[in-house]
Formats: C-alpha cells, structure tokens, sequence
C-alpha cells in the first residue's frame, strides 16, 4: 500500500500528510522535513508569502530526488509535497517523509531531499514584507551548476 | 518553427505574461531565442545571464538546438522549500 | 506557547503529536522523526514488542537530551515522546520534534537526538517473534560509556 | 541505611521483582550492594559488569557511597527508540 508521492498543490499541507503514504509494516522509521513559512526574514517582517512553480517539471525534478534517494541510501518510500499561491505564517511550504527499514537512512535521505530541493526544483518564493515591500527570492545561482 | 515559452516569478514580471508562442527559425538554439527576447524587451538581457533554461521540462546548455513544438522555460535562480 | 515536551506513555503516539507543540511563528523548520514497530528484525518476523522505562529518569534524561541540543544547535523548541507497554507493528514508539529558525539546525538536531536517546535513556525493549520466542533487547553497551 | 533498588527488563526478570527495599551498613558503595544481590542470585554476578548503575537518577560509578533513602537502580544496556 505504501508508495511514493510527488506533489504540487494549492491547498493547506498538515502535517502528518504523508506519514500514511510512505509507512508499510516493513519500515521503522519515518523521518519528515516540514518547510514552515516564518514571519521574518533577517528580522524583516513578513506578511505572507507567495510561491510560483513551473509546476509539470517540479514533479519531474521531485520524482528525480526520490530516484536519487533510492539510489544513494536504503529507503523505502519518499514523499514530497509542495505549496504554491498564498501561504500565512505558520503554514507548511513544503513537507518530506522518507521512510526506511533503519533510522539512519531516512533522517540522512530526508535531509539530502530538502537541500536537493532548493537545488533543483523549479518553485520560487516572494516575499511581502510587513513594511510594504516585495520581491522575489532568488536562490545561490550556483546551486543551479549541480542540477 | 513555433515554440511555446514560459516565463517564471521575476522573469514572468518582467516578460509581462507567463506563457508566449513564438516563431523562430528552423536550427535556432536558446542562445537565438535570448537574443530575440531581448531585442523586445532590452532589461531581459541583464537578467539573461543568471537565468536556467529548460526545454521539454529537462535543463539544456545556451547552445541546445530548438525543435517545433518545444516547450521552453526561463529559470530563475530556484527558491522554493 | 510553543514549548519544549519529554513524556513517557502508554497511551497510543500519533505522528503529528508533537507538530503544534513545538512550532512558533520564528521557526522556518520543523523536523520529526518517528521510531515504528517494524515486522521484523533481520528476517526473523516481529509479532509485537513490550517497551519497558525507568519512567523518571528517562524523562529527566530526556530533558538533558534537549538541553544538549541547544548547547550545539539554534533550535527552538524539542519534543520527545516514547511509548511503553505493548506495541502492534505499525505503532510509534518514539516521536522526536524539533523546531527551528532555518532547516539546517533542526535535521542535524533530530538526528543527533535520536542517536542520543538510544545510548542514554533508561529504556528497553522486548522482541516477541513470530515464532514464539522473545527476548529483552540489550543495545550496545560501550554507547553507555559516552552517557 | 534503608535504599530502595529497581530492577529493569532482564535484570528485573532475573531479580523476580522490579523494586527491593534494602538495608545496608553505613558507608556501603554500589560495589557492595551488587556483592550482597550476588550472594542470593549467583546469576547476577555475571549480569552485572553489563549493567549501569544511577543513584538518584544520575549515572555513578561503581565506586559511589549509597546513603539512607537513595534510589539505586541497575540498568542493562538501553535498548528504546
């Protein structure tokens, strides 16, 4: 029954969304990254945040990480989602689970696929700021060298 | 050859829409497809250099050739999680 | 409100028990690992596990655990849950949370505290198999030296 | 000194009971209570160099003084999570 998932979506995240998905009676462990929009950005307020993403390839580029996942350590099912449009603060941006047979693989995997992410991922940030302003985020340019 | 374009986050702001149909030559690569973009558009071509491009939803280099019916897309530096 | 949790229960761990808990309007990151009953321990088929605690003490050093954490991390708030008695395979036997301004800190907290607890908290677990035998599980002792 | 002792998942099942109240001589240390728990269950001198010992929840060493009223407890290797 356990199986991947890889997801872009407009509605809320909780945060026990892929638990689920992801756990067979084979597993024990299951390590989950939640991505939590924070109402400051280096002690600028922030209002809210919206996120764009160039949503078919995302999957694609998502999909890619749980291949990579697999291959580097012995998982057994990864799970991401991500949110895009309007989100508040306190609301998940992004939720990982990986489960795994022994704990070390999926706490390792878990933050492989997260830093992956921010790599990788066709997705972008903008921020509004309490004071009124606001811009998109652009990532480490360089980041994008390791596609 | 017609391509459709997509433009994303700062880029789409700029560019002023998210999606394009354009025509292009037969043999153009992205390198031509910038040059065009910027023509129209002069401040794309500051933006260009920090831009990812992909074609068919897979990362391509400046000089990868363009075929009819490619779906191209302009990348921001990402910064989603 | 968000604040830091160390339990000892009986009763049932849900896999977002900790989630609200440990999450404030600063934190960017929430990491959580679950520890599950698997179905079986290097092939040899699991019927169910009996988890036995020095319940003070492990939740004192539980508490320790975050503290050490805080020393080595900028993480906001850690939650430890673990469940004694009988578990069914699938169940949760110990939930750790572990909140924080950026993702860094709170991965490498959560794995540095998941680590921790098996080496330093007064807790057992016995294998009852398949196959009718059961045995008390012993870990590694020399991980007692680093208590 | 009256101590109580508490006994966990193995060490319990061999003991027969969790918890002991026990009296001991003025100045006895850890090594000495694991002498006088050897003396009636010649099978917990082999248990023992496996086990910890915490006086009042804290972790000693063999070498540490008991007093009237502590919580002594023997802790085979830990095996939660």
């Amino acid at each position: 029954m356990a199986g991947d998932v890889y997801k872009i979506q407009d509605k809320k995240i909780k945060p026990d969304a892929l638990y689920n998905a992801v756990l067979a009676d084979s597993d024990g462990a299951v390590t989950t990254f939640a991505g939590v929009v924070r109402d400051n950005t280096k002690g600028r307020g922030t209002s809210y945040l919206v996120y764009d993403a160039y949503r078919d390839m995302a999957e694609k580029k998502m999909r890619e990480i749980g291949k990579e996942v697999k291959e580097k350590w012995e998982v057994d099912c990864v799970g991401i989602l991500h949110r895009v449009g309007r989100l508040e603060i306190g609301e998940i941006s992004v939720l990982i689970a990986i489960s795994s047979p022994h704990r070390k693989a999926s706490l390792e995997a878990c933050h492989y696929a997260i830093d992956r992410l921010k790599q990788t991922v066709p997705i972008w940030k903008k921020e509004v700021w309490t004071d009124g302003g606001e811009a998109w985020i652009e990532g480490d340019p360089s980041a994008l060298a390791s596609r | 050859m017609n391509i459709k374009v997509l433009f994303f986050a700062s880029c789409r702001d700029l560019i002023g829409t998210g999606e394009r149909k354009m025509t292009l030559p037969d043999g153009a690569t992205v390198t031509d497809l910038i040059s065009k973009l910027a023509m129209e558009q002069a401040r794309f071509t500051d933006m260009a250099p920090s831009l990812m491009v992909s074609v068919n939803q897979a990362y391509v280099e400046r000089d990868a050739k363009l075929q009819d019916g490619d779906e191209v897309a302009f990348i921001p530096p990402v910064s989603g999680g």
